[in-house]
């Protein structure tokens, strides 16, 4: 049906409500093109110079009535159009931990993306169908969007920040992944692949993926060859936070305010430790801004992070 | 000396036209009527000049891959035109060129209250414009007509100082004319010309110069701390800096979403006053199309933040935006509504003005439906940065604003320059205009919605045959604007003059000779009632007073 | 409001009006809605202030405390007489006392060559302070160096605002010593002297966010 | 200050009001230098709080706002409401960031 191809694919549930969505405006936007259609044109036809048709005054009754009826018609039409579909926005609920994460790093013009288990691809995401999953992302230089049509997600990618994108694919096969935020000349080539695959299939190329020791773990080496443990390990004697369930928790900050612990955070105590300064420790720790890659910056966070995991399993 | 004593040099009365032939008395020319048409040559410049950009990237597109220019070229020519066509061409078409020429004479008045002021806009847009052709010549600039940063500041190596220049200047010429407006509205009213007997039109131009005063400073801020962060190093922008790259995009959009209301209102002016002039009616309630603008012109400034759905705003304030630009679409709804019943129990006529402001309206309509499904989240974080919002913005501006520029164009043609122009080929060009403009922009929703990003040199080819329809379109539609270059130009010569009044308009402008005086009126009128007295209570089919059958066919000297 | 040339006296009414008082409403109205787009391109930069401020807040309080709040105490102090002795010549000109307005027009632009002359000797200590933002900026904070930023973007604009009052009034100065009954009717007077209250208005939200910030607590 | 000179007619000299105010201002401008000491002077509230009683200060008397006509109070107050506008909604955006 020629409907059928020129409408994208949609490989969600979210996919599938925001089609309701658009065909529902679509419907509603047919009908009010049709009726002004069809009252001009009888009006046009009707009332053209010269026609026998009935002339004189405009009831005068009639115009101020019309008037505020369609104001306000149209008004409750819109704030309902409104509160259906911020309803749905509501509905996402927030991300739950069990998400399956994806780091995701733009850069001018390609797409970088590591898998949990630290497999590294380009311009290709591999997720599985039926889990949530939950793409971080952050750029390092200018403003990326990724953009996934069939999932009907975009999402611009901004420097010096994550930002997440979470879905739950609910069909098998190979979708476009683009870039829609204009970052420069080879800004139409940012394309790449979003490739579901079933549980298994994904896990056999998890496998099959080079050098893919865990990105938590990787975390921890940095961590120690970076010297960190030095001052924040157990066994340190310089006093500094101790970072073990940092993550999630809300830090009481030297000039009195409060922040929650979140990735932001973290990263920019990496990068900028003289920012936020824990309440009562000195600002002596040097800035890593030089020495780390995003990457690497990414996996110090998810390693902090398994830390508060592990904590609460002991 | 009364000007109606005046003789221009061939014995003809004076007219504005006649009153200097030289090009001193045309560039010093304090006289609204000249600096209109000084507006009028310089904005059609520009109009091809961003027309013949995009018909390079419309050829381009044909294609999917990036063979006719190269990536960079590319992005310097849609920059070139998305720059061009709004700040040089769309913001100021209709205010400047009819509404300086038409406001002073519709309220009664010689002259603005700011002679000076308006000429020195003029100088102030032309020198913006030397700025944006330097930065063209010297290589273009690749940072889209929206200057995001950090690309624009950090990443860029292109002419983006020029560029940002140039906007920086014409800025303040819309400043210059919108406080212009606003003084004249205020005080240079004929006697009896109240707030509530001003024809639309001048409440668009009322509407539009507080849209102008109060957004363009805000552009002109984002755009000098651009400048200062790329030529003076300071990091304003830099992420890496502690700054962050939405604050310019809210500065930007503060300003641009405000610029699409000042690019739209003056254009429902003009439909407002040919809809009843050929419909033989009274406008159907002015009252609430008066409350309409200065609704669209107020909650125009509430709304910036559908722009940036995507961009990493908080969510809270989606739904803030998102309400909003639902509400701020319902006057335009209510302005539709009553330009079709104004229709109601009229005698139409179809001249070519009543051709293109039925196909504004039409045009509009669909442009203003698509906007809602824009101001919808999960329907604009599809649909945004993809051809669904160019398809938008071009039904709204070049099926809206340019539709009302040709209507107006056709409408006061006769009284901006004592002639008549070629009916037959005036209403060819509008319908071939109306359909060439269907058929280029129509495809770029359906592609949109498929996935089809924006400012894509070269693109996946499933999305070819739209691009090949879209561009066939865009040749269409080059020719439809071609063609009233050519017969106007020939119309200003040849065609037979045009008496007082040809379309039996009311208004205090069509009281005067065509063309008008120096000085419009040789006694200040008086009016004692509202704008559209059109439709005499019980008159017949044949509306117009016996005599003007003949007087508008018969080419009186 | 171009003087006409040397030797026929410039006249106040100027083409489409007849009455003057009419024009002389007309320019203060323009006057304002200019004011008011001076506003919205000041607020705009202080939106952008205050939000990179919510962002660094450590950052802007170690800038501030750089900025010498002496010079800058010292310009609002002058900015806000040259503010009245501004006015005082506003209302003293159509009062038909000549004299007594030439006296304060004078006085305004002596202060605000005074203001400029501070502002440029704070401008060069902050320079040899290495205060600009840039390679070899003093402050490590975070934000520190955007602050200053803010700092040279904002002032600057103010003193080019400046400048072009000093010259506004200089120029009603030049022309109102020569054709007093000018100076008395003229509307520039009046408009003139809206704009420099302006431009005081301007400095004093500046002097609050730029030099206070860093203060004791 | 050699400046004043009495050449009032009739009603209140015309320079007595803005002499007032120009104290006014004076004061204020102290009041907020000390209590920027004395509070800290990062708390907006009362920063901004002394510059907009100064600003008002300024519009009423220096610029004359109370003599002229509607038109130009409104307009003053037009430039604050749009600037309130877009502090508003730009804040809506920042201070609800997660």
């Amino acid at each position: 049906m020629i409907l059928a191809n020129i409408l994208p694919p949609g490989a969600s549930l979210y996919a599938h409500n925001v089609d309701v969505i658009y065909y529902t405006l679509m419907g509603v936007s047919v009908l009010i093109c049709l009726l002004l259609l069809i009252v001009g044109g009888v009006f046009i036809v009707r009332y053209r110079r010269g026609s026998p048709a009935k002339r004189g005054p405009m009831p005068e009754l009639l115009s101020r009535e019309i008037e505020i009826g369609w104001t306000v018609a149209t008004f409750f039409a819109f704030i309902f159009l409104f509160f259906w579909a911020a309803a749905m926005l509501v509905s996402s609920g927030p991300a739950q931990k069990g998400d399956l994460e994806i780091h995701v790093v733009a850069k001018q013009w390609m797409w970088k993306a590591e898998q949990p288990n630290g497999a590294r691809e380009i311009n290709e995401i591999h997720v599985p169908v039926d889990t949530p999953v939950r793409l971080v992302m952050t750029s390092q230089d200018v403003i990326h969007s990724l953009f996934l049509p069939a999932l009907r997600l975009k999402q611009d990618v901004l420097p010096q920040r994550y930002v997440d994108m979470r879905f739950t694919a609910d069909r098998t096969g190979t979708f476009p992944l683009l870039c829609a935020e204009y970052c420069g000349t080879e800004h139409s080539h940012m394309t790449g692949k979003l490739v579901i695959m079933t549980k298994q299939a994904y896990q056999k190329w998890l496998e099959a993926q080079p050098g893919s020791a865990d990105v938590a773990g990787m975390g921890r080496k940095l961590f120690t060859s970076l010297g960190c443990s030095g001052c924040h390990g157990r066994a340190a004697h310089v006093r500094a936070p101790d970072l073990e369930g940092v993550y999630g928790r809300s830090v009481q900050l030297a000039d009195g305010r409060t922040v929650q612990a979140d990735k932001d955070y973290l990263r920019d105590s990496i990068l900028e430790p003289r920012k936020d300064i824990v309440a009562g420790y000195e600002p002596i720790m040097p800035s890593y801004k030089n020495t780390l890659s995003d990457s690497d910056v990414l996996r110090l966070v998810a390693y902090l992070k398994s830390l508060a995991s592990k904590e609460k399993d002991q | 000396m009364s000007q109606a004593a005046a003789q221009a040099a061939d014995g003809r009365p004076l007219t504005y036209l006649s009153n200097g032939f030289t090009l001193r008395s045309w560039l010093t020319s304090t006289d609204h009527k000249r600096i209109a048409i000084l507006y009028a040559v310089s904005i059609t410049a520009f109009f091809f000049l961003g027309g013949i950009a995009i018909g390079i990237v419309r050829l381009e597109l044909v294609t999917p891959t990036q063979d006719l220019v190269s990536a960079d070229t590319y992005n310097r020519l849609f920059t070139l035109h998305g720059i061009v066509m709004v700040w040089f061409f769309l913001v100021p078409s209709i205010p400047t060129t009819f509404g300086n020429f038409l406001l002073p004479m519709m309220i009664g008045a010689k002259d603005l209250a700011m002679p000076r002021l308006n000429l020195f806009s003029w100088y102030l847009y032309v020198a913006g414009g030397l700025f944006t052709v330097y930065a063209l010549i010297a290589g273009g600039v690749d940072t889209g007509w929206t200057f995001y940063t950090p690309f624009s500041t950090m990443f860029s190596n292109s002419h983006v100082l020029a560029a940002a220049m140039g906007v920086f200047v014409v800025g303040f010429s819309s400043v210059a004319t919108g406080i212009n407006f606003i003084v004249t509205t205020h005080m240079m009213r004929t006697r009896g010309m109240t707030w509530m007997r001003l024809p639309l039109f001048v409440w668009a131009m009322y509407a539009t110069s507080f849209v102008m005063v109060l957004a363009t400073p805000v552009l002109s801020v984002a755009l000098l701390l651009v400048m200062a962060e790329r030529w003076l190093g300071v990091p304003i922008f830099n992420p890496t800096h502690g700054g962050d790259p939405l604050l310019f995009q809210h500065l930007f959009w503060f300003y641009s979403h405000p610029a699409v209301y000042i690019m739209i209102l003056p254009a429902m002016g003009v439909v407002s006053e040919i809809f009843p002039c050929f419909a033989r009616r009274r406008i159907f309630g002015y009252q609430f199309m008066v409350y309409a603008m200065v609704a669209i012109a107020v909650i125009g400034f509430f709304v910036w933040g559908h722009h940036m759905f995507v961009s990493g705003q908080s969510g809270y304030a989606n739904l803030v935006f998102s309400f909003l630009s639902f509400v701020v679409a319902v006057p335009s709804a209510i302005k539709v509504f009553n330009w079709t019943a104004t229709l109601y129990r009229g005698q139409i006529t179809f001249e070519a003005p009543m051709f293109y402001a039925i196909g504004f309206v039409g045009l509009f309509t669909i442009g203003g439906l698509t906007g809602l499904f824009l101001a919808t989240v999960p329907i604009d974080i599809q649909a945004t940065d993809t051809y669904f919002v160019v398809a938008h913005f071009h039904y709204i501006m070049v099926g809206g604003s340019v539709s009302a520029l040709f209507a107006a164009i056709h409408f006061w043609w006769p009284k901006m320059t004592g002639r008549m122009y070629p009916e037959i080929w005036a209403r060819f060009a509008a319908i071939l205009m109306f359909f060439g403009f269907n058929f280029t922009f129509f495809p770029q929703f359906i592609m949109g919605w498929m996935g089809m990003p924006r400012r894509y040199g070269s693109y996946p080819p499933e999305f070819q045959i739209y691009h090949v329809l879209s561009s066939a379109g865009a040749l269409v539609l080059a020719a439809a604007y071609l063609l009233p270059l050519g017969y106007l130009t020939w119309a200003y010569f040849r065609a037979p003059r045009a008496p007082r009044n040809p379309w039996h308009a009311t208004g205090l402008e069509w009281t005067t000779p065509s063309p008008p005086p120096p000085l419009n009126f040789d006694a200040p009128p008086v009016v004692n009632e509202g704008p559209y007295h059109y439709h005499p209570a019980e008159v017949g089919p044949e509306a117009r007073p016996e005599g003007a059958e003949d007087e508008q066919r018969a080419s009186s000297a | 409001m171009t003087a006409s040339t040397a030797s026929s006296p410039p006249v106040a009414l100027h083409e489409p009006w007849e009455d003057l008082s009419r024009q002389r409403q007309a320019a203060t109205m323009g006057m304002w809605i200019f004011l008011l787009s001076e506003m919205l391109l000041f607020g705009g930069l202080f939106a952008a202030y205050t939000v990179c401020r919510s962002l660094n807040p450590m950052g802007f309080r170690a800038g501030s405390h750089e900025a010498d709040l002496v010079y800058g105490t010292i310009n609002t102090v002058l900015l806000i007489t040259s503010s009245l002795t501004m006015t005082l010549a506003v209302r003293a000109a159509p009062a038909r006392l000549h004299k007594v307005a030439l006296g304060f027009l004078a006085a305004t632009v002596a202060l605000g060559l005074a203001f400029l002359a501070v502002k440029g000797m704070e401008y060069h200590e902050d320079l040899t302070k290495s205060l600009f933002p840039g390679p070899g900026f003093k402050l490590p904070q975070q934000g520190a160096e955007q602050f200053f930023s803010f700092y040279w973007v904002m002032t600057g604009l103010h003193m080019l605002h400046m400048t072009a009052g000093v010259i506004a009034v200089s120029r009603l100065i030049v022309v109102g010593r020569r054709y007093p009954e000018w100076l008395e009717t003229s509307p520039a007077v009046e408009a003139t002297g809206l704009y420099w209250s302006l431009v005081d208005v301007i400095w004093m939200i500046l002097y609050v966010l730029i030099y206070l910030p860093g203060r004791g607590g | 200050m050699s400046r004043k000179r009495d050449k009032g007619d009739g009603h209140s000299p015309f320079w007595r009001g803005p002499l007032l105010a120009w104290g006014a201002l004076l004061l204020l401008l102290a009041v907020n230098v000390a209590l920027a000491y004395l509070l800290g002077g990062d708390n907006p509230l009362i920063g901004v709080g002394i510059a907009v009683a100064m600003v008002l200060v300024v519009a009423i008397i220096f610029m004359d706002l109370r003599r002229s006509g509607p038109i130009n109070r409104s307009l003053a107050g037009a430039g604050l409401v749009w600037l309130g506008i877009m502090f508003a909604l730009m804040f809506a955006d920042y201070l609800t960031r997660s």
